[in-house]
């Protein structure tokens, strides 16, 4: 037993060595690789399968349509777990946006007239955002001045700000949305929805954001160790407040994506989104300790369930056998991850014992 | 000591690679019972791992332990406390939401296979360790409330509780000043009469000699001596370790007269902590500060740091008045803190160097669209990553990776970016070999030279003496006294402190 | 003076905890004449029984530092399973089904432990990933249909029935209400008593100095999971007895409401704290607002937002009190750096 | 309305393979579970390829994926039972651009279907609820009505047509209190009550909409002992309400059954398809669908006469 242990831990350390070597050249989070290989093996797989349906441009065009909204939310999330945080309210938020946004223009347009809406537009998108940016202030005020763990808080605010929509619209679906938004969902350029172009300039400005801002290096560090942080002069208030306030205001752009892929707002769109959104991100290869996220990641992996489950939908499979497929590959790719770095881990469980949560060494959550 | 004895603990041909650094390279050692056993060796030499491979928590990738007579290829941490080894480690390896007495005593309840744990036996098994130590430890409260000292001196209890064959004690002395490595040593006598083997590791080469019969010299991952301690001497071992002659020899290049003050601390208090505490610090001027475990000395740079504002007192930044309410208004003001507890309050350990370095200054690198400028930074940790001579593959090696020395490297370098005009240094050496504690003196002489300002709060007397300009001693929260220039020298300051 | 009110706050503010629950108390009282009454107590009992035994098993998980959001899958999955099995009249005492039950919920537990335990993963995660399965094979493969009181075991609606205590007016307290207190007890002692308790605390607190002093951190996890299925099967199954019937679609949904309870009840989300005696806290205090809305008058547009602002209400004072208290990092940050 | 790039490529799009696919609100609910049993039922007797199709949990987003998805495999007709009507015009206008033919059931007043089918109509659905409720409580009293979720379309009419009849026919009653959710969930349904019990000890009656509602009420009524005082009606099917029926603390439940709701969408579409109209008075073959009629208020609106109205004496008929 000794012996086959032995050999083990020897083969274990030269695989070792090429990772450890591997992951020291590209040390961007290892989500973006194993996700870019999921979404090929999946796409051939259904291509394969149902090609007529799957390779269908209307197909792939759907699935450049549905994504978007899901990824924008991921992105929002992604930034709140990047802290060591969470964020359940992103979709209430989103409804919040949508039914500011539905109110205002249907407001106008009953009252100046359709044309005088439709110029005032650009105020009504922005009054959308703006709201978005205010709910995600609520949550930052909450976790960083009053100091409410951050899954209590949004939890918290995820059911208020629901409740504040079910009260504003009365339990109805309000219709209504700005010609403008409602085209932006039914256009693609060079066959690609537009939708999922609004998507990728998201993207790109939180990686810039993350990456190449100095407070988003902040907001890294504050996730990757918030004791070490307040002690290099870090603000932990200025990192999170920024965090949620921009979570709020990406989850007020999928808002408005909801609005253009469809002119109405009701208060229980989504709900379905709030533990997918999480799937997502971390299959993204996001640290759900906080620290280390990859943007790309979190793409390929919002990209690559849609496919999935409109694959399911073109084997004619269930919504529950389809929540079967989600939860093996989740669980699957985080084995199979881990089977890879498991010797390094072991290794780098050696730590200050001190160390608050995101430093300690064995995660276990 | 009878070297000849069968030895209780016996290591062979151990080799250990973390990637592609080889941590162990075919290490052997065999302990008699009875005898203190010293590894020395720089940061990294392979100390720590050496020892977690001994105690199962980590697997050799070949070679063999064998513990009285039974030979395993691999232990499991189960394995070894059940044949007999006890560890003190490095890190301490406490759980920061138990109580003390818990800490203690788990691993015995543990190694009995328990199925009840017994509040008034824990507390009693505790109890008896810490009177044994005659240590005064507040038992009851957790862990994450007590200082690094205590810590440390729980980790030795716990080490203590049942008794073991084989005591392992990784830099058990980090955190603990004079009196109580006196005490502990008085407790490895004990045990060594009991025939208790015992391996010590420590940088602090005075008690290395002072406590040890045999003593094995490890660098990067080999033995290079092994021999009689007795036939060692400071300059020898460090000799050994380094491959180089360290200096340890005061030397201070003076102040211009007209150098300017930096930090004037006037009447500052606070409850509990200091009381009346007035001292300044002029450009290039090096600031010791030192005193026993609780003389109030890290709390008084805490609270010009910021990190527990005083109550009452001013102190002034480059003349000016400052308020100084939290850390980030310290670092506002221009003031760098190297803090003790490095793992947690100093670096990112998950991280790669290249990030740590510039954790404290990525305002600084803020091109004209508010975006980072990379090549400036890329510039700047080639520059430091250099100039403090960091030992790693490269800057983007995780610090977790790194040993001691070359991590406290990299917390120097994160406030040697943000060049403040002040830094404070807690500790700066702890756990520091010697090679690199002679570089990191070094690096402060020449920061002060630059015209920064160094408080360097330390029990490391030789080191404040080979580099201070002015000590500070502290005596339960009041400045007892000051010594400069000749009047700097290692038997004074250990006279006036314990007085 | 403040070590007198830092012992009234309790360990993990569950002092605090109870004020606020007084609080609530008195203001609803005031709001509405017939709310201090039997009825409304024993009410509150009885819907606090089944979100009680999930909290106990999310408060282990959170102790020994997960989180763990797939319960409501297991105690669904397995209740419903044993329910089947059972349906065709064959045998099958209340006790046996149980047993049943909770076999199953172990075993779903185990998967749990083992997937997080060997490969060291995010409890988390795994369980939202397992959660996804658990509820996917129970309806696609072994059921959908809703089963009423008249298809149900007759053990259940038998059990369904037995109350300890009546009281004019609807109130009772029903005979489940035994074996769950004795869960309670269980766990609390296991918690304080027991070196598997101790250690569930040394891994939350830190799980590589846990393998140091020699706790076989696969073997514990793995018990832990185990037990924590096996609970959440209990509660599955009281449910299904509560609400005489058997319904695939209820329950999953609910944990995340369960999970803010127990650290509402002052258990760390970060592991290695929390106390049952908070976790009932938090439990009566989340139940206690849920279930009095309509009573106090609170028009039912409102009902969601009341709910959480009356959450975020309960852990702002929490949170406040643990500023002064020990979870303040500067706090902490002191006396490491002493 | 500028192209949509959908439509634009729809050259490329499949040659239809003849299904017909129903989308439900939710799959794996009694309900639906029954509906997919006349789906099936009607894909043996015409031979035609049927099937139904649902998210796993009744959201708007669920349903819209899954019809987006539909639209590229072109099937010849899509039926949907909505969760949200509003919410779903975009997708449905999508189906329709690409050829398909939309037919929806408990969607009045919805605009990008061929065609509304509804068992009855909602208003009077309601008012005949109440009527019973009337007659149960004797004219007086106070009572309470029930929604799955505020947010549900149908049951809003339900309880407006109930509430607009008590008013004109039963001015001796009172509501209340508004009308309050059950959010779906049986267990919430039954403390509610439990607290309505509470606040009003001589409630006289309950009106449930979501199918476990009167479940819910049933049980708290039956504990507090006025099986015989409160009267319990509503919208339920037999298999789920019918215990309580024969236990006394239902007094009556309302449905039509979705077997034949889910025929009646599929003949529908299938006449659509073969270029047949849908008029008033058209009879589809199928029991309670004889002969339609047109809604007032929407062009594409029609509605059958299947409301059942069950209690002890006939539940035993029903076999879902
Ligand atoms: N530092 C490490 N590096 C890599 N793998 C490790 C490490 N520590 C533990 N493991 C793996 O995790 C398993 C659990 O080890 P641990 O001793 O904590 O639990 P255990 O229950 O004692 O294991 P066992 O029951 O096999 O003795 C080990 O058997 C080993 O396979
Ligand atoms: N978890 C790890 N991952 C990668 N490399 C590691 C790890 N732990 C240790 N090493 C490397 O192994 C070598 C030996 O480290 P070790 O901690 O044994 O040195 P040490 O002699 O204890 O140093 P110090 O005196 O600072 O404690 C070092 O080069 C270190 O970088
Ligand atoms: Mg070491
Ligand atoms: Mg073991």
């Amino acid at each position: 037993m000794n012996g086959t242990r032995g050999a083990l831990s020897e083969m274990n350390g030269r695989v070792d060595n090429a990772f450890s070597a591997a992951i020291d050249r590209i040390h961007v989070a290892h989500g973006v690789g194993r996700m870019a290989l999921l979404l090929v093996v999946t796409f051939g797989f259904f291509a394969v399968l149902r090609p007529e349906i799957f390779l269908n441009s209307v197909n792939l065009q759907n699935i450049g349509i549905a994504a978007p909204e899901i990824g924008v939310l991921a992105l929002a999330l992604m930034l709140a777990m990047l802290t060591g945080g969470i964020d359940l309210s992103v979709v209430s938020i989103a409804n919040g946006a949508a039914i500011t946004v539905s109110s205002i223009y249907t407001h106008f347009a009953t009252t100046q007239g359709a044309d005088a809406a439709a110029s005032m537009t650009p105020l009504v998108l922005l009054a959308g955002l703006a709201v978005g940016a205010l709910l995600g202030a609520v949550n930052g005020v909450l976790i960083s001045m009053v100091g409410i763990t951050p899954i209590l808080a949004t939890l918290g605010t995820m059911q208020v700000f629901n409740g504040l929509a079910l009260v504003w619209t009365g339990g109805v679906t309000i219709s209504g949305a700005p010609a403008a938004l409602r085209s932006l969902g039914s256009t693609a350029v060079a066959g690609v929805p537009v939708l999922a172009l609004v998507l990728l300039v998201a993207a790109a400005l939180v990686a810039v954001l993350v990456n190449r801002t100095p407070i988003g290096r902040k907001v890294q560090l504050q996730g990757a160790n918030p004791v070490a942080s307040t002690y290099s002069g870090i603000s932990k208030r200025a990192t999170l407040m920024t965090t949620y306030v921009t979570s709020g205001l990406l989850a007020g752009v999928a808002g408005l994506m909801f609005l253009a892929r469809n002119p109405s707002a009701s208060a229980d769109y989504g709900s379905s989104y709030v533990l997918l959104v999480i799937v997502i991100v971390v299959l993204g290869g996001t640290n759900p300790n906080g620290g280390s996220a990859t943007v790309l990641g979190v793409l390929l992996a919002a990209v690559t369930l849609q496919v999935v489950s409109s694959g399911f939908t073109a084997l004619r499979l269930s919504a529950y056998e389809y929540a079967i497929a989600q939860g093996v590959i989740l669980v699957g790719v985080m084995v199979l991850d881990q089977v890879k770095f498991r010797r390094r881990r072991g290794r780098r469980a050696m730590s200050g014992t001190a160390a608050p949560e995101p430093a300690t060494s064995a995660p276990t959550h | 000591m009878t070297v000849t004895a069968t030895p209780v603990l016996e290591v062979r041909d151990i080799v250990k690679t973390y990637g592609g650094v080889h941590a162990l390279d075919g290490v052997s050692l065999s302990l008699a019972p009875g005898e203190v056993h010293c590894l020395a060796g720089e940061n990294g030499s392979g100390k720590s791992t050496l020892i977690k491979i001994i105690s199962g928590v980590e697997r050799a990738d070949s070679g063999a332990i064998t513990i009285d007579g039974t030979t395993h290829g691999h232990l499991t941490p189960n394995e070894a406390i059940r044949s007999g080894v006890q560890v003190i480690y490095q890190d301490f390896s406490l759980f920061p939401n138990l109580s003390a007495a818990e800490n203690i005593a788990m691993l015995s309840e543990l190694a009995e296979r328990r199925v009840l744990s017994s509040r008034s036996r824990i507390r009693a098994a505790a109890q008896r360790v810490v009177d044994d130590l005659g240590l005064s430890l507040d038992l009851d409260a957790e862990v994450e409330r007590l200082s690094v000292a205590d810590r440390q001196l729980i980790a030795i209890c716990r080490a203590l509780v049942n008794d073991a064959k084989v005591l392992i004690m990784d830099e058990p002395t980090t955190a603990l000043t004079y009196s109580e490595v006196q005490r502990l040593f008085v407790i490895v006598r004990r045990l060594q009469q009991r025939g208790v083997a015992i391996v010590f590791v420590s940088h602090k080469l005075d008690e290395v000699l002072a406590i040890s019969q045999r003593l094995t010299v490890l660098r990067n991952g080999r033995v290079v001596e092994s021999g009689d301690a007795s036939g060692y001497t400071r300059r020898a071992v460090s000799k050994a370790m380094t491959g180089r002659d360290v200096s340890e020899t005061r030397l201070v290049n003076d102040v211009a007269p007209d150098a300017p003050q930096l930090l004037e601390v006037e009447h500052l208090s606070r409850a509990g902590g200091f009381d009346d505490v007035s001292f300044a610090l002029r450009a290039g001027e090096i600031l010791g500060i030192t005193g026993l475990l609780g003389s109030g000395r890290s709390e008084i740079a805490e609270a010009v740091f910021g990190i527990n504002p005083a109550d009452s007192g001013r102190i002034l930044v480059q003349g000016k008045p400052r308020r100084i309410a939290s850390i980030h208004d310290a670092v506002d003001a221009g003031i760098g803190y190297v803090p003790e507890d490095r793992l947690t309050q100093g670096l990112f350990l998950d991280i790669p160097i290249a990030e740590n370095m510039v954790a404290a200054s990525l305002d600084a690198y803020r091109t004209r669209f508010g975006l980072l400028d990379r090549r400036r930074i890329r510039r700047s940790i080639a520059d430091l990553f250099g100039r403090l001579r960091i030992q790693a593959p490269n800057s983007s090696a995780v610090v977790r990776s790194l040993s001691g020395g070359n991590a406290q490297r990299v917390v120097l370098a994160k406030w040697l970016d943000r060049k403040p005009a002040i830094l404070l240094l807690n500790g700066p050496t702890v756990g520091v070999d010697v090679g690199s504690k002679e570089e990191i003196v070094t690096i402060l002489r020449e920061q002060a030279a630059a015209g920064m300002g160094i408080v360097v709060i330390s029990d490391d007397i030789p080191e404040l003496v080979s580099c201070c300009h002015r000590i500070l001693i502290i005596h339960d929260g009041h400045v007892v006294a000051e010594l400069a220039g000749d009047d700097i020298d290692a038997d004074e300051i250990q006279r006036r402190m314990a007085a | 003076m403040t070590a007198r009110l830092a012992r009234l706050r309790g360990p993990n503010n569950e002092g605090l905890l109870l004020a606020v629950i007084v609080l609530v108390v008195i203001a609803m009282s005031l709001a509405s004449p017939a709310f201090f009454t039997a009825g409304t107590f024993f009410a509150l009992v009885r819907s606090s029984m089944v979100p009680l035994i999930f909290a106990l098993g999310v408060l282990l998980v959170l102790i020994s530092g997960g989180v763990d959001v797939s319960f409501p899958a297991i105690a669904i999955f397995a209740a419903y399973t044993t329910v089947t099995l059972f349906m065709d009249g064959s045998g099958g005492t209340a006790l046996v089904i149980f047993a049943v039950a909770m076999l199953i919920g172990a075993g779903l537990g185990m998967l749990n432990g083992v997937v997080i335990a060997r490969f060291r993963l995010p409890t988390l995660i795994v369980t939202l990933g397992t959660q996804g399965i658990f509820k996917g094979v129970l309806i696609a493969y072994i059921g959908s249909a809703y089963i009423s009181a008249g298809d149900l075991p007759s053990a259940i609606t038998e059990a369904s029935d037995r109350h300890l205590v009546d009281v004019a007016g609807g109130g009772y307290l029903h005979f489940l209400i035994v074996p769950v207190v004795v869960i309670v007890l269980l766990v609390a002692a296991m918690l304080k008593w027991t070196v598997f308790g101790r250690s569930i605390y040394a891994i939350g607190g830190d799980t590589e100095a846990a393998r140091r002093v020699g706790i076989r951190v696969v073997r514990t996890q793995v018990w832990l999971y185990m037990l924590v299925g096996a609970l959440a099967a209990f509660g599955g199954v009281v449910y299904v007895i509560l609400g005489k019937n058997a319904n695939p679609q209820s329950l999953v949904g609910t944990e995340l409401d369960i999970i803010a309870a127990v650290v509402l009840g002052g258990a760390s989300i970060f592991g290695g704290r929390g106390s049952v005696g908070g976790t009932v806290l938090g439990v009566v205090l989340v139940q206690l607002i849920n279930n009095n809305l309509v009573l106090v008058g609170i028009p039912s547009t409102w009902q969601r937002a009341a709910v959480g602002v009356l959450l975020l209400l309960g852990v702002s004072i929490q949170a406040f009190a643990a500023t002064r208290g020990r979870s303040r990092p500067v706090a902490v940050q002191k006396e490491v750096a002493a | 309305e500028p192209s949509d790039g959908a439509s634009d490529d729809s050259s490329s799009a499949p040659v239809e393979d003849g299904a017909y696919v129903t989308v439900v609100k939710a799959t794996g609910i009694g309900w639906f579970d029954r509906m997919e049993v006349g789906v099936d039922e009607w894909a043996a007797e015409t031979g035609l390829d049927a099937r139904q199709e649902g998210p796993a949990e009744a959201t708007n987003e669920g349903q819209v994926s899954i019809i987006q998805d539909l639209i590229a495999q072109k099937p010849v007709a899509i039926t949907v039972v909505p969760n949200d009507l509003a919410g779903l015009e975009s997708v449905l206008a999508q189906a329709r651009e690409a050829g398909i033919i939309v037919v929806s059931h408990e969607a009045v007043g919805i605009e990008n279907v061929d065609i509304d089918i509804e068992a009855f109509e909602n208003k009077a659905y309601g008012a005949q609820i109440m009527e019973n409720l009337g007659e149960c409580t004797g004219g007086t009293g106070q009572y309470v009505q029930m929604v799955g979720r505020l947010t549900n379309g149908s049951h809003s009419e339900w309880i407006q047509g109930a509430y607009d009849l008590q008013q004109a026919e039963f001015p001796d009653m009172v509501r209340v209190e508004d009308p309050i959710e059950s959010e779906e969930n049986e267990e919430v349904a039954y403390n509610k009550a439990k607290e309505i019990l509470a606040k009003y000890p001589d409630i006289a009656g309950f009106q449930g909409s979501a199918g476990t509602d009167v479940v819910g009420i049933a049980r708290a009524v039956e504990e507090a002992g006025k099986s015989d005082s409160v009267c319990v009606m509503g919208t339920s099917i037999p298999s789920v309400g019918g215990s309580y029926l024969e236990s006394g603390a239902i007094d009556k439940i309302f449905f039509w059954d979705p077997a034949l709701a889910g025929k009646a969408q599929l003949a529908i579409a299938r006449i659509l398809a073969d270029g047949g109209t849908i008029e008033e008075g058209t009879d589809l073959g199928i029991p309670g669908y004889e002969s339609l009629v047109k809604l007032a208020g929407a062009d594409n609106a029609f509605a059958g006469n299947a409301g059942v109205a069950v209690d002890l004496s006939n539940v035993a008929d029903y076999d879902f």
